[in-house]
């Protein structure tokens, strides 16, 4: 009795005086079909909520989770939402006690703290299917200075007449809730510009940089644009005379 | 434990049922499962240990954990 | 070691037999004998297949040896999982419990035609189920049932496998009529007397069992099956999983009692002594009929849809669960005690050395108990709830219930069988040194495969995967290494298959050799505290059926409103109003404090009891 | 023999469970054992066990159940 007693009295302990969650029901059910739909398992991704709390949109399927892998800070309470498109998963991180089921119709919201930069494994270690084995992902917990939420697109032109400028649109997508002070540097041929921004928290910074191609000159020339870690390149030709629809030159999309 | 012995012998030499009574019957109220409290305690101090053991080091030591706050699941609200 | 010579001086009495000889069940119930007989068989067949598949894929999956395609080892690991957790334990069980009505109650069973009828359901039960599993070895069928033991939905099996369990339940649910049957006709000719132990322990044992079957009846016959036949579109997940552990861990229950019954109405004689308290033995089986049911949901602590709540219920009674083991643990030890002074034993510890250990059914089931309380220790980290995040389905799980269902049960019904078997053909026990090398090395493979199941189970390792090595992260293991386990657990494995091949050379062995009389006679052990002690409450199973529906409806009434709010019926497609769950909470409340206080007095007659017998 | 063969195979049973436990248990008071430092001294143990066990006290006697097993 005293025994049983005893354990009763560890586990309302871990749960009363150390905030121990279990997994629950506070989350709404899902249709799985539909997660194209939501807006939360639409674009499974990492977002910052609050100062150093960040969510993290999780799907599972046979036999991926998205996003591949994940990516949090240091110092962070994330919490995972995690739900399932088709059959039962689970959603564990090898060598802790994050670990849940992941059942469709279900959302599992589970939190953790992460203070050190690490790399987890994460598995399904509920059958799934012939491929359960191969269900593996990453999660990668890395030092405050080299996380950031920040997208980075360009639009540029494939190709301008000499003489004429040649524009590149560039967004910054700042995910994080703190100022993102940077700049936007863009390399092309020998020229380089650079722009010091500051882009606001939860918020996008849009600019178009243009380079004169008479400083080019004729010919293909590489580009790149750099926002901290991230960059976006391509090749801009300029020619002597755009062959067809000459004005028209709204450019193809970049190249990844 | 000698005299034991050779009255187990002599048991045998009758050829009656001998393990029904080997060497000598103990009675409800004569009977002290001494040896057993030995054991269960032994076993409960183990248990004990271990339980203390896998919930102190390797459950805590095991982080990171899931953490909430009670109230937030809505049965406990 | 000064009692090595009581040994030697016993042994030539043991060299022979540990019991008088006298009149076999054979000899008493012929035809009974020969039901019995063909139960035993079932099982020893499900046992043979079920152990080749295991050794398969311990190899498979701790690289040592990988004969077939990953894909395939889940249809080997469902076939391992369905064929010995429900075919071999069930067949052996309902041929030991035909055998306890029938010697407890010295009465023929009512009508012989009914018992191989429910034992024929039963078969063809097995044999479909089995039929749709091992179809999944074959492409030329479109046929397949991987879905594991447990088979979870949205994950399909063909409907044969569910029509298949289907059938088996209900063959166990005639063979509890049967023996309920025997009971009946029983009492009326002996009107006023005490339930004989044996028949107690299986009467309140089938009551279990109908309760908890309920369940997964419900899973199957209102889902699963119209749902894999077509007639419906969508299930609720949770529903059908919450259904199936509803069933699920009383499962357990169901193949651990005929263990417990042989700890404690053979084991006792076998060591030379008498069962410590029949009253205490029906206090046990009457709390793990109350107990067994209403904790199923310890199996979803990390499901989402439940709230915390329900969780910590289930795990309130789960861990009052380990009163009756706990008890059991001192009757069971107590007896053995009781026989091993008798024999002359001495000391606190020195006791244990007067025990027959060179009878392979006594050593049997006293390894087999030793490692139940291994088990245990595991079962009760299961069972805590927060402490589920760190071992909820990694290889510690299965390591948990090799030594449970894979030892306590499977290595006393092998000690059992050579002690049945002898009984049920009149045949002498061939080889019994060769039977105790098999008990031991069962022990000693279960404990380096378990052992190491439980640890790298620690590391994070999953359980059911072909494949537990993975490209993005290697295993952190403190001590040793993930190779050293996978080395543990493969050598288990393989020491585990040579017992097996032992335990069926000596099967064989005795039932072709030739009729003996120096078969021990057909019996059970008597007790030092006999059913006269024992309150008459006990023996009113009316009243502990009427309480154990009553536990039922008061843990999983809300659980399942709660589910089907939230999910639908049907599954998720189904809009919920998971706001009236607050409604339900408060309502549950309530109730909890009703059943707490329904327990408090349950545990006070138990209390009692115990006091009394130890008095 | 000092004991008897069947009572050599149950101490020998038991001496497996503390010999697959014994590196994890010495790991706790920082005593690291390699695996084969390990293995040998649990070859060891049993050698010294069966040895002990095989230690002609009174005789030799008790060869009935050795021969078949």
């Amino acid at each position: 009795m005293v025994l049983i007693v005893g354990i009763i009295a560890t586990i309302t302990y871990g749960t009363v005086g150390l905030g121990i969650a279990m997994v629950d029901d506070e989350e709404d059910t899902i249709s799985p079909s539909e997660l194209d739909e939501d807006e939360r398992f639409s674009d499974p991704r990492v977002e910052q909520v609050g100062e150093n709390e960040y969510e993290a949109y999780v799907v599972a399927q046979t036999f991926i989770y998205q996003p591949d892998p994940i990516e949090v800070p240091e110092d962070s309470e994330v919490t995972f939402y995690v739900t399932s498109r088709d059959v039962i998963h689970s959603f564990s991180l090898v060598g802790t006690n994050v670990n849940t089921m992941v059942v469709p119709g279900e959302v599992s919201s589970v939190t953790a703290e992460f203070d050190e930069p690490a790399e987890y494994g994460v598995i399904c270690n509920e059958y799934c299917g012939s491929g359960h084995h191969d269900m593996e992902g990453m999660l990668y917990v890395v030092p405050e200075d080299e996380f950031d939420l920040t997208e980075l697109s360009v639009t540029a032109d494939d190709e301008v007449e000499l003489g004429d400028d040649a524009t590149f649109d560039v967004t910054v997508e700042n995910g994080q809730l703190d100022d993102l002070e940077t700049a936007i540097e863009l390399e092309v041929g020998d020229e380089t510009i650079e722009e010091d921004v500051t882009v606001p928290g939860d918020d996008t910074y849009e600019t178009t940089l243009t380079v004169d191609s008479t400083d080019l000159g004729e010919g293909d020339h590489d580009w790149t644009v750099t926002v901290d870690d991230h960059t976006e390149s391509g090749t801009l030709s300029v020619v002597e005379d755009l062959e067809d629809d000459e004005d028209d030159e709204d450019g193809g999309d970049d190249d990844e | 434990m000698s005299s034991a012995t050779e009255q187990n012998q002599a048991d045998q030499g009758a050829g009656g049922p001998q393990l029904d009574h080997p060497v000598r019957e103990i009675g409800h109220d004569e009977y002290d499962p001494i040896g057993t409290l030995t054991l269960i305690m032994l076993y409960f101090l183990l248990l004990a240990f271990l339980w203390v053991f896998m919930y102190f080091v390797e459950f805590l030591g095991n982080d990171p954990t899931v953490i909430g706050w009670i109230g937030t699941g809505v049965g406990m609200a | 070691m000064s009692d090595a010579t009581v040994n030697d001086a016993a042994k030539t009495t043991e060299s022979t037999t540990s019991e008088p000889l006298g009149e076999t069940y054979l000899d008493k119930f012929p035809a009974e004998a020969k039901v019995v007989r063909s139960a035993l068989y079932s099982s020893f067949l499900a046992l043979a297949l079920g152990g080749l598949f295991g050794v398969i894929q311990t190899l498979h999956r701790t690289d040592f040896l990988r004969i077939m395609e990953s894909e395939t080892y889940y249809t080997v690991l469902t076939a391992h999982g369905v064929f010995l957790v429900i075919a071999f334990t069930i067949f052996f069980l309902v041929g030991v419990f035909t055998w306890a009505v029938t010697t407890s109650l010295d009465r023929e069973v009512e009508d012989i035609r009914f018992t191989w009828a429910w034992l024929g359901t039963m078969t063809a039960g097995a044999a479909m189920a089995a039929a749709a599993i091992l179809a999944g070895f074959t492409d030329s069928l479109d046929m397949s049932a991987d879905v594991l033991f447990t088979f979870y939905a949205p994950m399909q099996a063909h409907p044969l496998f569910y029509l298949g369990l289907t059938v088996f339940v209900v063959g166990t649910w005639m063979a509890g009529a049967d023996w309920f049957r025997s009971w009946f006709a029983w009492k009326k000719e002996n009107p006023g007397e005490r339930i004989p132990l044996p028949t107690f322990m299986v009467l309140t044992t089938m009551i279990m069992w109908y309760v908890a079957t309920l369940g997964v009846a419900t899973a199957i016959l209102a889902f699963l099956l119209p749902w894999s036949l077509g007639l419906i579109d969508s299930v609720n997940p949770t529903l059908t999983r919450t259904l199936f552990w509803f069933f699920g861990h009383p499962v357990v229950y169901f193949w651990l009692m005929p263990a417990y019954m042989m700890w404690y109405v053979l084991l006792p004689k076998l060591s030379g002594g008498k069962l410590f308290s029949d009253p205490l033995a029906r206090v046990v089986f009457v709390l793990f009929l109350l107990l067994s049911t209403p904790v199923g949901i310890h199996h979803q602590y990390l499901d989402p849809g439940i709230s915390e709540g329900f969780k910590f219920i289930a795990m309130t009674n789960t861990m009052f669960l380990l009163l009756p083991s706990l008890l059991t643990a001192f009757t069971v030890v107590a007896s053995m005690e009781h026989g091993a002074r008798q024999r002359g034993g001495t000391g606190r510890i020195g006791w244990l050395k007067a025990l027959p250990w060179r009878d392979p059914v006594f050593a049997g089931m006293a390894l087999a108990g030793l490692m139940f309380a291994a088990g245990g220790f595991s079962g009760m980290i299961n069972a805590g709830m927060n402490i589920n995040y760190l071992v909820h389905n990694t290889l510690w799980v299965p390591g948990h219930f090799h030594l449970t269902v894979g030892t306590a049960v499977a290595l006393t019904f092998m000690a059992a069988s050579y002690w049945f078997i002898p009984q049920l053909t009149g045949k002498k026990l061939w080889n019994r040194p060769v039977a105790l090398v098999q008990v031991v090395l069962w022990f000693v493979g279960m404990t380096f495969m378990a052992n190491a199941m439980h640890r790298a189970g620690l590391l994070g390792m999953p359980r059911r995967t072909a494949e537990p090595q993975y490209d993005g992260f290697e295993y952190e293991a403190g001590v040793g290494s993930v190779a050293e386990l996978d080395a543990q657990i493969a050598l288990g494995g393989i020491i585990l298959t040579l017992s097996l091949v032992l335990f069926f050379a000596v099967i064989i062995g005795t039932v072709l050799g030739s009729r003996s009389d120096e078969v021990p006679a057909n019996g059970y052990a008597d007790t030092l505290s006999g059913p006269e002690d024992s309150p008459k409450i006990l023996d009113n199973l009316k009243l502990w059926f009427g309480l154990a529906v009553v536990l039922v409806i008061i843990a999983y009434t809300f659980p399942l409103l709660s589910i089907i709010e939230r999910g639908g019926l049907f599954g998720p497609d189904i809009t919920a109003f998971p706001q009236s769950i607050d409604i339900v909470s408060m309502a549950w409340l309530t109730v909890e404090q009703y059943a707490t206080d329904t327990f408090t007095s349950a545990t006070e007659v138990a209390q009692a009891t115990i006091d009394g017998v130890l008095r | 023999m000092r004991i008897s063969t069947e009572g050599l195979l149950i101490v020998l049973a038991f001496t497996v469970v503390l010999v697959v436990e014994l590196r994890t248990v010495l790991a706790w008071f920082n005593l690291e054992l390699t695996v084969f430092e390990s293995l040998m001294f649990s070859v060891a143990l049993i050698v010294a066990i069966v040895v002990w066990a095989l230690f002609p006290q009174d005789g030799s006697r008790d060869t009935d159940a050795s021969g078949s097993s």
